[in-house]
C-alpha cells in the first residue's frame, strides 16, 4: 500500500518537473525548481517518521523520529531559497538586457 | 653504487640539465650537451657494474640497471649527444626550450630503460611521449595532433595491460608477473595491448601514420627520435615477451613451425610494415618524408625478430635496433645539414651536393651502406641474421618482403644519394659551403661506431649475447670478426679483404681516365633550353616502378584513417542536433534520464 | 483512519492543489503566493511528522523569505506570464 | 504539443517513482532498519544508525536535541561547507544585482500602521530568533531557523520603509566575524585534540543552558551568519530605493 505522504511529495516533484519543461516564463520554471525542491524536503521527513514517535529532543522518553533526515532537510531549506535568489537575481539581469523573461524570445534575441 | 646514485646520473642529472638549459638562452645546447656527455662518461664507467635496487614508498618501486639496459642507454646516450651537438650550430628558434624538452624526453628514456616495475615505466613512458609532444608541437600544431591521438592510444593500450596484471597479481614490479597469479587464458590480451601499446612508438602498420608526419620537424630533434626514442618501443616489447612473459609462457600457447603462435602475428605485422614503409618511402620527393618512412620500414625489421623470438632472430633484431640507431640519426643529421645549407627539402630541387659538401657525402654514404645494407657494413649482418632466422624456419610470406623491403632500401638510398649529392649541382647552390663543424662533428661521432662495429661486430654480438643468456633465450655462435648459424653465416674479415681489393681496382680504373666537368646545359640539348627541373634525374624517379604499383598505391593506410573519421564526424554532427541550446530541452533530457533511472532500480530491486 | 491520516490527507490535497495553481496561474504574483501558502502548510505537514526544527525553518523561510525574494524579483520585472 | 508531452512525462515519473516507493515503509519501528557497517572497525554495529545516534549522542556530544547534535557536531563539517555555499550565494546575488541597479527607484510610502507596528514588533522578532539559536542545542530550532527568523524581521522593516537600507559594511562585519568564530573553534579543537570541530568545552548537565560544550557557540555562530547573509540576500534583491 502506497502512503499518501509519499504520494503527495512525489505529486509536488511532478509537478516541479512539469513547470520546468513546459513553461517558458524563467520566474515560473524557478518557482517550478522551489516546488520541487519542497517535494524532496517532504519525502525525506516522511522517511523518516516513526509512527507514535516525538521529536527528537530527549528531554522526553520514549522512541523518536529519525533525526538523520531532519538535519539533512534543515540545511537543504536554507540553500534552497539562497540558490533560488541567486537564480532570481540571474533572472532579472536577463531581464535587464533583453527585456523580456520569455525563454523562446531570449533564446531568439541571443541568435 | 646504489638506488640513488643510478638514478640521480641517469634520470635527475638530465632533469636538472633541462632547468639549466631552460635559462641558457642561446648557450642552452651547449649546456645540454654537456649535461648529456656526462651521464655518458657515467655510462662508459659504469660497464659491467650491474644491479638491482628497489625503493619502497608504499608500493615497491625497482630499478635495474643491467645489460639490456646498458645497451640500449648507449644508443639514446650517443644519438642524444649527437643530437644536440648537432642543434648547437643549427640555430633552432627559442633553443632552450628545444634542449630543455630534449634533455626531458632523455630524462624519461633512460627512466622507462631502468624501470623493473610497471608504475614507473608508465611515468617515465608518459614523461618521454609528453616530451616528444611538445618537441612536435615546436613545428606544427596539425602534426603534433597526429602524433598525440597515437601517442594517447599507446598509453591507454599500456594501461590497459598493466591494469589487468596489477588487478591479478596486486603488484606493479616485472618479476612478480610470472608469480602463476594471472590465468593462463588472460596471457595473450596482457601481452597483445603491452606489445600494440609499444608497437606505437615504433610505427608499426596500421599505426604508423603518425610517424611521417612526426618526423618533419626540426632534424636533430627527429635524430633522436627516431635513432634513439623509437628504440623504447623495441625495448619494451622485448621486456613484455621475454623477460616479463618469458620464452616458455609465450610456446605454450602453440607454436608454428617453432615459433610461438603468440609471437608469429607480430612477425608478420612486422613484415607489412617493413614492406609498406620501404614501398611508400620509394616514392617520397621530400628528404624528411623518404627518411621517415624508411625509418618505419627498418623498425618494421625488428618487429619481426622480436615476433620470430629465435636466438638469431632476437640477436638480429636487436643489432639491427643497433644498427639503425646509428645510421638512422645520422641520416637524419646529414639531411639536416643539407636543409640547413641549401633550405630546400625536395630531393628533385638538389643535386650535386657531394662537391660542395664532400665530408657530409661523405657520412651519409657510409649510413645508406649501412641503411641498404650493403655487405661491408653491420646493417648487412643484422639484415642477414633476420634473413636466416625468416628461412631457417620456412617463412613463405615473412622472407620474401624482408627481401623486397631490403631492395626496396637499396631504391630508395639510391634515391638520396643520386638526386641529393651526386648529379649536376644547381646552379643556386654553386656557393654552398660545407656544414659547420659541429654538426660534422656530431655526424662523424655516429659513424665512427659504424665503422668500427662493421669490421668487429663481435663486439656488438659479445653483448647482445649476454643478454639473450642473462633472459634464457639462448646464445650466439660469433667469432671477432664472424658468426655462424646452421644455415651459413658471414665473416666480415672476408668481406673487407673483398672490399680493399676491389677498391684498389677501382682506384687504378678511376684514375686511367680523366673525367671532365661540363655545364648543365652544355652536354646533350642541343641549344634548346627545357625547363631545368626536367633535366634532374630525380624528377619523376621510378615513374614505372611507381606506375606497376599504382592499383596498391590507391589503397591507403591514411585515406582509410580519414574515411574513418569522416564516418564518425557525420555521425557526430547527427548527435549534435541533440544539442539544441534551449535549457528545458535539457530539462527534459534529466528528466527521462531520471525515469530511466528509476525504471532500471524498480526492476532491478522488485 | 485515526485523525492525523486524515488531517494530513486534507493537508497533502491542499497542497498539492496549491501547487498546480502556483503552476498554472498566469499571473506571477498570485503563483508566488500560491507557493507561499503550499510552504506554510508543509511546514505544518512537517510539524505533524514531528519535526518541528524544520517546521520552523520552512514556516520562516519558505513562507516568508522565499516569497518576499520572488516578490522583489517580479516588481524589478514583469508580473504576467505571456 | 510541448506542453502535452511534458504532462505524459511527468505523469509517467509520478507513476514509475511511486511504484518505486510501494514497498518502502512508512512510520516503521527503527528496529526495523538495517544495521550499519562501520569500514574503520570493519564491524556491524547491532543497531541502525539513527538508533546509535539516539542511544549514544546524548553522551557524545551533550546537547538534548539530536537535529541539533547532528548538524552541529556529527556532521559539522557538512554544516561548514553548507554555510560556505550560502555564503557565496549571497555574494553572488550582491554582486549580480548591484551591478544592475544604477537606476534608483521612486518608491511609495506604507502606512502608518504597518510602520508602527513593525517598529513594535521588530525586537521581539530578533530576540525570538536570538532565542531560537541560543536554545538550540535544548529546544526546536538552532542557527538556521534563528538566522531565518532575524532576516524576517529585516524584512519586516524594508516591508514597512521601502528607504530602509541596512548597511553591507555591517552586515559583513558581523558575517565575517561569526564564519570566522566556527572555523577559530573548530581549529582549537584541531590543536587540543587533533581532529577538526572536536567539542573541547566541559558538557555540563543535559537539558541545561549551559552544556553541550561548544555546540551553543557554534549555533549562534552560525545563527549570526545565516541571518546577515539572509538579510544582505533581501537587500540586494530589493534594489537601490530613493
Amino acid at each position: 500500500m502506497i502512503q499518501y505522504y509519499y504520494l503527495g511529495s512525489i505529486a509536488l516533484i511532478a509537478i516541479g518537473m512539469y513547470i520546468v519543461i513546459a513553461k517558458r516564463n524563467l520566474i515560473k520554471i524557478i518557482l517550478g525548481l522551489d516546488i520541487m525542491d519542497t517535494g524532496v524536503n517532504l519525502l525525506f521527513i516522511s522517511i523518516g517518521y516513526v509512527k507514535n514517535a516525538t521529536a527528537p529532543i530527549e528531554n522526553v522518553p520514549g522512541p523518536y523520529v529519525d533525526p538523520i533526515p531532519q538535519a539533512l532537510v534543515l540545511t537543504a531549506i536554507v540553500i534552497g531559497v539562497s540558490v533560488m535568489a541567486l537564480a532570481l537575481s540571474i533572472a532579472i539581469g536577463i531581464y535587464k538586457k533583453t527585456g523580456t523573461l520569455e525563454l523562446d524570445e531570449i533564446l531568439g534575441v541571443k541568435k | 653504487m646504489d638506488a640513488l646514485t643510478l638514478f640521480g646520473i641517469f634520470v635527475l642529472l638530465p632533469l636538472v640539465g633541462a632547468l639549466v638549459s631552460y635559462f641558457g638562452k642561446k648557450y642552452a645546447p651547449i649546456i645540454a650537451v654537456i649535461f648529456t656527455g656526462i651521464s655518458g662518461i657515467f655510462l662508459y664507467l659504469w660497464y659491467g657494474n650491474f644491479g638491482s635496487y628497489t625503493i619502497d614508498i608504499g608500493v615497491k618501486l625497482n630499478l635495474t640497471f643491467d645489460i639490456t639496459t646498458w645497451f640500449f642507454m648507449l644508443m639514446m646516450n650517443t644519438v642524444i649527444f649527437s643530437s644536440l651537438l648537432f642543434s648547437v650550430s643549427s640555430k633552432l628558434k627559442r633553443a632552450g626550450g628545444f634542449a630543455t624538452l630534449m634533455l626531458l624526453g632523455f630524462a624519461g628514456a633512460n627512466g622507462v630503460l631502468l624501470a623493473r616495475d610497471f608504475l614507473s615505466l608508465y611515468l617515465f613512458w608518459e614523461l618521454m611521449s609528453w616530451s616528444i609532444y611538445l618537441l612536435v608541437l615546436r613545428t606544427s600544431g596539425e602534426y603534433a595532433r597526429r602524433y598525440l591521438l597515437f601517442g594517447v592510444l599507446s598509453a591507454y593500450l599500456l594501461i590497459m595491460g598493466i591494469g589487468i596484471i596489477y588487478y591479478y597479481t596486486g603488484s606493479f614490479l616485472y618479476a612478480d608477473a610470472l608469480s602463476g597469479a594471472i590465468p593462463h587464458a588472460i596471457w595473450p590480451w596482457i601481452l597483445t595491448f603491452l606489445i600494440l601499446g609499444f608497437g606505437i612508438k615504433m610505427a608499426i602498420v596500421p599505426f604508423h601514420v603518425w610517424a611521417p608526419y612526426a618526423y618533419s620537424s626540426e632534424q636533430p630533434f627527429v635524430a633522436f627520435l627516431s635513432g634513439g626514442l623509437s628504440k623504447l618501443g623495441a625495448f619494451g616489447i622485448f621486456m613484455s615477451m621475454y623477460s616479463i612473459a618469458g620464452i616458455s609462457l609465450l610456446q605454450s600457447f602453440g607454436t608454428f613451425r617453432g615459433v610461438s603462435l603468440m609471437g608469429y602475428p607480430f612477425a608478420l605485422l612486422g613484415a607489412a610494415t617493413a614492406f609498406i614503409g620501404t614501398i611508400l618511402a620509394i616514392f617520397q620527393d621530400d628528404i624528411r618524408k623518404l627518411l621517415a618512412y624508411s625509418s618505419i620500414g627498418q623498425l618494421g625489421y625488428v618487429m619481426i625478430g622480436l615476433g620470430l623470438g629465435t636466438p638469431l632472430a632476437i640477436g638480429g633484431a636487436m643489432f639491427h635496433a643497433f644498427n639503425h640507431a646509428f645510421f638512422k640519426s645520422l641520416l637524419f643529421l646529414g639531411a639536416g645539414a643539407v636543409i640547413y645549407r641549401t633550405g630546400k627539402y625536395k630531393i628533385s630541387e638538389m643535386g650535386g651536393l657531394g662537391y660542395r659538401m664532400p665530408f657530409t657525402f661523405m657520412f651519409v654514404l657510409f649510413a645508406i651502406f649501412a641503411l641498404a645494407g650493403i655487405p661491408l657494413t653491420s646493417g648487412f649482418i643484422s639484415k642477414w641474421m633476420l634473413y636466416e632466422a625468416a628461412i631457417s624456419r620456412k617463412f613463405v610470406i615473412v622472407a620474401p618482403l624482408m627481401l623486397i623491403a631490403s631492395v626496396g632500401a637499396y631504391l630508395y638510398s639510391y634515391r638520396i644519394l643520386y638526386g641529393v649529392f651526386l648529379g649536376q649541382l644547381k646552379d643556386e647552390d654553386k656557393n654552398v659551403k660545407e656544414a659547420p663543424g659541429p654538426m660534422l662533428a656530431a655526424m662523424f661521432i655516429l659513424m665512427v661506431p659504424l665503422v668500427i662495429f662493421s669490421i668487429v661486430p663481435g663486439w656488438i654480438l659479445g653483448w647482445i649475447n649476454k643478454i639473450l643468456v642473462e633472459n634464457g633465450i639462448g646464445k650466439l655462435n660469433y667469432t671477432t670478426f664472424s658468426y655462424s648459424s646452421a644455415i651459413g653465416g658471414a665473416n666480415m674479415a672476408v668481406f673487407w679483404i673483398a672490399f680493399i681489393l676491389l677498391l684498389i681496382f677501382a682506384m687504378l680504373m678511376f684514375m686511367a681516365k680523366k673525367a671532365r666537368v661540363v655545364d648543365q646545359y652544355d652536354n646533350y640539348l642541343a641549344g634548346e633550353a627545357p625547363p631545368s627541373v626536367a633535366l634532374h634525374a630525380a624528377h619523376n624517379y621510378y615513374k614505372p616502378l611507381r606506375d606497376t604499383w599504382a592499383p596498391l598505391l590507391k589503397h591507403s593506410i591514411d585515406r582509410a584513417y580519414e574515411k574513418f573519421s569522416k564516418f564518425f564526424a557525420g555521425g557526430f554532427y547527427e548527435i549534435k542536433r541533440i544539442y539544441t541550446g534551449n535549457p528545458q530541452d535539457y530539462a527534459a533530457y534529466l528528466g527521462i534520464a531520471f525515469l530511466a533511472f528509476l525504471l532500471v532500480g524498480w526492476w532491478l530491486l522488485w | 483512519m485515526d485523525l492525523f491520516t486524515i488531517v494530513s490527507i486534507i493537508l497533502i490535497i491542499i497542497t498539492v492543489i496549491t501547487a498546480i495553481i502556483a503552476a498554472e496561474m498566469k499571473d506571477l504574483l498570485s503563483a508566488a503566493i500560491a507557493l507561499g501558502i503550499m510552504s506554510l502548510i508543509v511546514s505544518i505537514l512537517f510539524y505533524m511528522l514531528q519535526a518541528p526544527d524544520v517546521a520552523i525553518t520552512e514556516a520562516a523561510i519558505g513562507a516568508a523569505l522565499s516569497m518576499a525574494v520572488v516578490i522583489f524579483a517580479i516588481r524589478s520585472t514583469e508580473r504576467w506570464e505571456k | 504539443m510541448k506542453k502535452a508531452l511534458a504532462i505524459v512525462l511527468a505523469i509517467l515519473i509520478f507513476i514509475v517513482f511511486a511504484l518505486a516507493f510501494v514497498k518502502i515503509p512508512f512510520g516503521e519501528k527503527m528496529s526495523t532498519y538495517p544495521h550499519y557497517y562501520n569500514p574503520i572497525t570493519n564491524q556491524t554495529s547491532n543497531m541502525s544508525l539513527p538508533q546509535h545516534y539516539l542511544t549514544y549522542g546524548k553522551n557524545d556530544t551533550g546537547a538534548t536535541n539530536m537535529v541539533t547534535a547532528i548538524v552541529v557536531d556529527y556532521r559539522g563539517f557538512d554544516t561548514l561547507g553548507e554555510v560556505t555555499v550560502l555564503f557565496l550565494a549571497s555574494t553572488g546575488v550582491g554582486s549580480l544585482m548591484y551591478v544592475e541597479n544604477k537606476v534608483k527607484k521612486k518608491v511609495r510610502r506604507s502606512n502608518a500602521v504597518v510602520e508602527t507596528g513593525s517598529k513594535l514588533l521588530f525586537g521581539f522578532i530578533i530576540l525570538f530568533g536570538a532565542y531560537i539559536f541560543i536554545h538550540g542545542h535544548l529546544t526546536p530550532g538552532g542557527g538556521f531557523p534563528g538566522g531565518a527568523v532575524i532576516a524576517s524581521a529585516f524584512l519586516l522593516l524594508y516591508l514597512a520603509y521601502p528607504k530602509f537600507h541596512a548597511k553591507h559594511e555591517k552586515l559583513s562585519v558581523s558575517e565575517s566575524i561569526a564564519g570566522l568564530t566556527f572555523v577559530i573553534v573548530g581549529l582549537i579543537g584541531l590543536i587540543i585534540a587533533g581532529y577538526f570541530l572536536y567539542n573541547f568545552l566541559p558538557f555540563g548537565l543535559p537539558t541545561y543552558l549551559f552544556s553541550a560544550g561548544v555546540i551553543p557557540l557554534i549555533y549562534v555562530a552560525i545563527g549570526v551568519k545565516v541571518g546577515s547573509e539572509l538579510t544582505a540576500i533581501v537587500d540586494s534583491m530589493m534594489g537601490v530605493r530613493e
